[in-house]
């Protein structure tokens, strides 16, 4: 058992697989002696050399491009996109290009690359720096999409995403980056694509994950408080989507909120709502409630943003509504 | 006794930049400002006050995320751009886009841009109104070396060029994009090339010699306005680090000191002295001016109230548009009714 | 009344808008003498001059940046998007740009520009040039979002949509521009933002919006020969979203189907089921069944592209499932 | 008594490629080929050719969407071409790719593409593959003369001249894109010249004549090999319409007949002959087994059996991953729970 930062726990998977597999390869903006904007790759050209952190211009749709052609030739990289806020740069690239290239080609290859980048609010840093676009992601055949609450999960699925065949997209939460745990790195992951239950508990799930899973944790801790006692269930990857877990806890609780830092109209939570809604139809009592990010852009006031995005508070008012009727 | 020439209004214009940019750095560190990020201008301060002074009043213009001594330079009400910085209702944006969100459509400024090379096309559309509609007005799009890697400058370039629009592209080359040194970012640092290449009038100007940006900024622009559109670069420091918390660990002692003695500000003083322009005590007294402006603006941004929460669905569209019906009533309404 | 093609009812649509506002002008690659890939406005340089039908060079992003700017500054742009396939290319100035700016500037301004493109599956023009993207649009707060299934609607959305202060992106079916329809272009339109109820009936709703409204008259018009009454509705445009239209059916029916071409996870019937399973918890028989395009990108091969997309057949299958039970 | 000299392979394979050419359209004439869109690359045959002999084994390429020629000349089976073509599983993408999405691993093919630029960074990536797996394969992007004003192509020219890759950009510049000319997308045509601006070798060659195509090809191919990366501008002429059902009507037909003058395969003929290095008899017979190859992989096209259905959820993952649940038994089994 180690304490553990969120930040230090990505870092990890990538020293190790870089040291596991030659070709991993490292590229993006300041990810090499700046250590990258968040620090992640901070220290690791020391340990592999500018060769294998490949600091770049600031060109995201040529570094997505690159990427892909590295991976469709013996390499596998992790390229960095410093905001996911910059997608629309590199949407073409990544949907049009990484994820239907097996496909088009009939599947003579894929395209084995590792997009990382990291979403959300909590820095006041504007509408252009802290968005939740997950959803463009989730939409998008071809693409897996993978985003750890935890440190734990941090290191696994980034290791688990970098054995993988197939593009992956991993979202980090900017907030999270600081987040200290005591983890216990060596023991065997839950595997790739799975749920976990966070929480387990009988009146209602709630779905959820990336920072969310911990305003869900707070927000079900507060409501045991108060006599309700509400299952969490951290999603970890979008696609693949275990909905498997999140039936078998509805079809049990009879309640489902689906909770989403990332606006609401035609986001992940109406995927989750709709799954959720369709597949345990005779056992809801009520409707599955959707907490997600007002649709508006994110305003830089640090009072407007976190407004903007759902809160604990929220979600307990939810669930004392729901469960209190 | 100061006489009033260019050169010392450019010095009062650069002084002011630096005396905001010394204030706002001041209140992001105790807390003061809203957002995590926060750009640094000084260094920089010939680009702005020398292409500004070339520009006329309605003519518009978009920036970067380093852009408050360019705004300034175009006449920017210090105070309001402090509130906006600070996340206050009576900033430019009503506290919603911050230091890297400033625009103004008074002043014709279109906006600050968080995304590197994001403003850039938008002259171009400006180019095209003002060529349209005979305004006469030419757009000049601010924005760092970093963004001379960005694909879609050339795309710019190359519309704005095709269709002859009054257009400018001005690149404050202040020789880092975040950590990384001009040369590590690209192979070919004579950017004029580039510009020529598509078809654009092109100089490069060092940016410690306000007049001299001014001078190149002037047949730049003045040549856009006869529609042939062009390109300056300003070559310059970046005095501090990339952000305010940035210590610039990745560049030597030895290379910033050398950086930041091509300091325009010094350079403009001793040019006064030196013509007998102007003397140090009246220069010393700009100074205090400047300081004594700026130390006003951090006050009525720290008085300043904050937007209210409701504010947050407004100017999501236009006034008459219906606001995005928050989620809290939605889900009050939903649970109410089922 | 009169004969018109899908096709022609854009063209008049940008004619008439032309001729009454001089600040309209339309940007984008081969919209001039070439007359737009698909033919929408053929004629029109001959009207208004190159100075209003602007050909641009294949920049994208360019060109819907140089919109973004333009509607900034007293014109009223409407950009030709060649394919909705490349928005991947131009989401940045889309969505961080366009969708931001009113907000970011605190309503010092809009851009009132249109982005017209066209996408969807018909013309078996593969991977790149046939999907159907409209979710990722209706995700992000601040644009509009019309999808015509008419070529009544295809002039009267588009002339409405060039009355309004913010941005709108204005998709068309590929495989409806040569539909032709007797119309009124003269009789007073459907306010903009509200649903059209196609086909009444009293069994079960059909939502959807765009090519699909067709398929499911269609399957409408083959369920009656069956004994099944079923309502359509076309919900025209996608933002503003016109719920109430869909819930009173909804209530009535009982029963509903999300109908969308584009990719079922995490789109456009995603968040139609969601909205409708919480609005209408009490009156639903069935969980809203969505009926969408597959989860892959789509193929060339013609009779793949058109398995991958839903079918009247499909239709007709699922609704007849539903109401035999 | 034909010599053999890489002229006449050059001929040959530019023969091949035109009749390759010929054949399509007439299958898409008669409705049978898969899909809307179908360009030729007639005119273009001395790029195709003269680029792709200097070239090794080895090296890698991506092409714009027409490419047919190009893949011809780096080898590709034409049986397997025009299947794919024809949306049949035999061909080299099992039907799923079509013209525009034509691939081929093992010749180094790593795919046409039909966003214009959509390919070009993928070279760039697959030189830094070469450099760091120090295969010593050289990637080549072909592309249009549209290409030139996509950003993303100057993205990936200056990363290649950053770090010094084993890649080089070829563009295929055939005058029009669609139906622009390239003087109508640009100001500046003289695209060597912003190649240079960006670090890259860079040359502009007459597309009418192949040998002086593959000396240019080769020199700038060698040079990316030894560190160097390189640019390449074919100057042709698009011989017929952009798709294969356009008419051109917005060129003069004075304007194409002269441009079809400019006949690299016409003109590698009288060059034969003239040197001596062939004679009409034998260059006929040439012709002729190429027709008979051609008409063949047309017969094996229409023969060859469309994908099953249900191959459609095969491909999106790897092998061994799940395939998406089809929208019909999801369906299915919501409706037979509840
Ligand atoms: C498209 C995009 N990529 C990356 C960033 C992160 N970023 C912000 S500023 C910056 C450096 C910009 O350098 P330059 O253009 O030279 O401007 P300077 O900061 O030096 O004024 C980077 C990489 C961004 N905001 N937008
Ligand atoms: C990004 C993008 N924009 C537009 C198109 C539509 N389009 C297909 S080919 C083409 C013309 C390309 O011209 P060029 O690059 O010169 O290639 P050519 O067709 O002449 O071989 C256009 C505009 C596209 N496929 N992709
Ligand atoms: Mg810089
Ligand atoms: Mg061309």
């Amino acid at each position: 058992m180690v304490e553990i930062t969120y930040r230090d726990a990505l870092r990890d998977a990538l020293r190790d697989a870089m040291a596991a597999d030659d070709r991993v390869v490292v590229i993006g903006e300041e990810v090499g002696a700046y250590g990258g904007a968040y620090g992640v790759t901070k220290g690791l050209i020391e340990e592999f050399g500018p060769e294998r952190l490949i600091d770049t211009p600031i060109s995201e749709p040529g570094i997505v491009g690159t990427a892909v052609g590295a991976a469709m030739t013996g390499l596998r990289p992790v390229a960095e996109l410093m905001y996911v806020d910059f997608l629309g740069l590199v949407m073409d690239q990544l949907a049009n290009q990484a994820a239907k290239i097996r496909y088009m080609f009939g599947g003579q290859i894929g395209v084995p690359m590792v997009l990382r980048t990291q979403g959300g609010t909590g820095r006041s840093a504007g509408a252009q720096h802290s968005q939740s676009l997950e959803a463009w992601v989730m939409h998008t055949p071809g693409l897996r999409l993978a985003m750890p609450a935890t440190a734990e999960d941090a290191y696994h699925l980034l290791r688990q995403a970098l054995t993988l065949s197939d593009p992956v997209v991993f979202i980090e939460h900017k907030a999270l980056y600081a987040r200290k745990e005591t983890a216990d790195l060596t023991r065997a992951p839950a595997p790739w694509g799975k749920a976990i239950v966070r929480r387990p508990g009988r009146d209602a799930t709630i779905v959820t994950y990336s920072r969310m899973v911990h305003v869900a944790l707070e927000a079900a801790n507060r409501l045991a408080a108060l006599g309700h006692d509400v299952e969490v269930i951290d999603l970890r990857t979008l696609a693949p989507l275990d909905i498997e877990t999140v039936i078998a806890s509805v079809n049990r609780t009879g309640r489902a909120v689906a909770l989403s830092e990332g606006p609401l109209t035609a986001g992940v939570a109406a995927e989750l709502a709709a799954r959720i809604s369709e597949e345990c139809f005779d056992y809801l009592e009520d409707p599955v409630i959707r907490i997600a990010g007002e649709d508006i852009p994110i305003p830089v006031s640090p009072e407007l943003e976190a407004g903007s995005v759902p809160s604990v508070e929220l979600v307990v008012e939810t669930l004392t509504r729901m469960l209190s009727r | 006794m100061p006489i009033n020439t260019p050169l010392l209004d450019f010095y009062r214009t650069m002084r002011r930049i630096r005396s905001f940019e010394e204030h706002v750095a001041d209140l992001y560190v105790r807390g003061g400002t809203a957002g995590s990020m926060l750009h640094l201008s000084i260094g920089e301060e010939a680009a702005a006050a020398g292409v500004s002074a070339a520009m006329k009043p309605e003519d518009r213009f978009t920036t970067h995320h380093r852009g408050h001594g360019i705004f300034l330079a175009r006449g920017a009400a210090p105070d309001r751009m402090m509130a906006e910085i600070a996340g206050k209702e009576v900033g430019y944006c009503r506290g919603k886009g911050g230091s890297m969100h400033i625009a103004d459509m008074a002043l014709g400024h279109l906006g600050a841009n968080a995304i590197v090379g994001g403003g850039i096309p938008h002259v171009v559309g400006a180019g095209l109104s003002a060529k349209r509609l005979g305004t006469g007005a030419v757009a000049v799009a601010f924005f760092g070396d970093g963004a001379m890697q960005q694909g879609l400058l050339y795309e710019s370039m190359n519309m704005a060029a095709l269709w002859e629009l009054p257009v400018v592209f001005v690149c404050v080359n202040n020789q880092y994009g975040m950590a990384t040194r001009i040369d590590h970012a690209t192979k070919v640092t004579a950017f004029d090339q580039r510009a020529r290449a598509f078809g654009l009038a092109a100089a490069m100007v060092d940016g410690e010699d306000v007049e001299a940006v001014h001078a190149a900024a002037s047949e730049i622009v003045d040549g856009a306005r006869a529609g042939q559109p062009g390109y300056l670069a300003v070559t310059c420091y970046r005095f501090f680090g990339h952000g305010r918390m940035d210590k610039s660990p990745y560049r030597s002692p030895e290379e910033e000191a050398a950086g930041r003695k091509r300091d325009p500000i010094a350079f403009a003083r001793a040019r006064l002295i030196e013509r007998g322009l102007s003397e140090a005590a009246a220069l010393d007294a700009i100074d205090t001016a400047a300081r004594a402006e700026m130390a006003a603006t951090v006050d009525f941004a720290t008085a300043a109230t904050a937007p209210a929460l409701a504010s947050m669905f407004r100017d999501v569209f236009a006034v008459g548009e219906p606001e995005p019906e928050s989620v809290r009533t939605r889900i009050a309404r939903v649970l109410a009714r089922s």
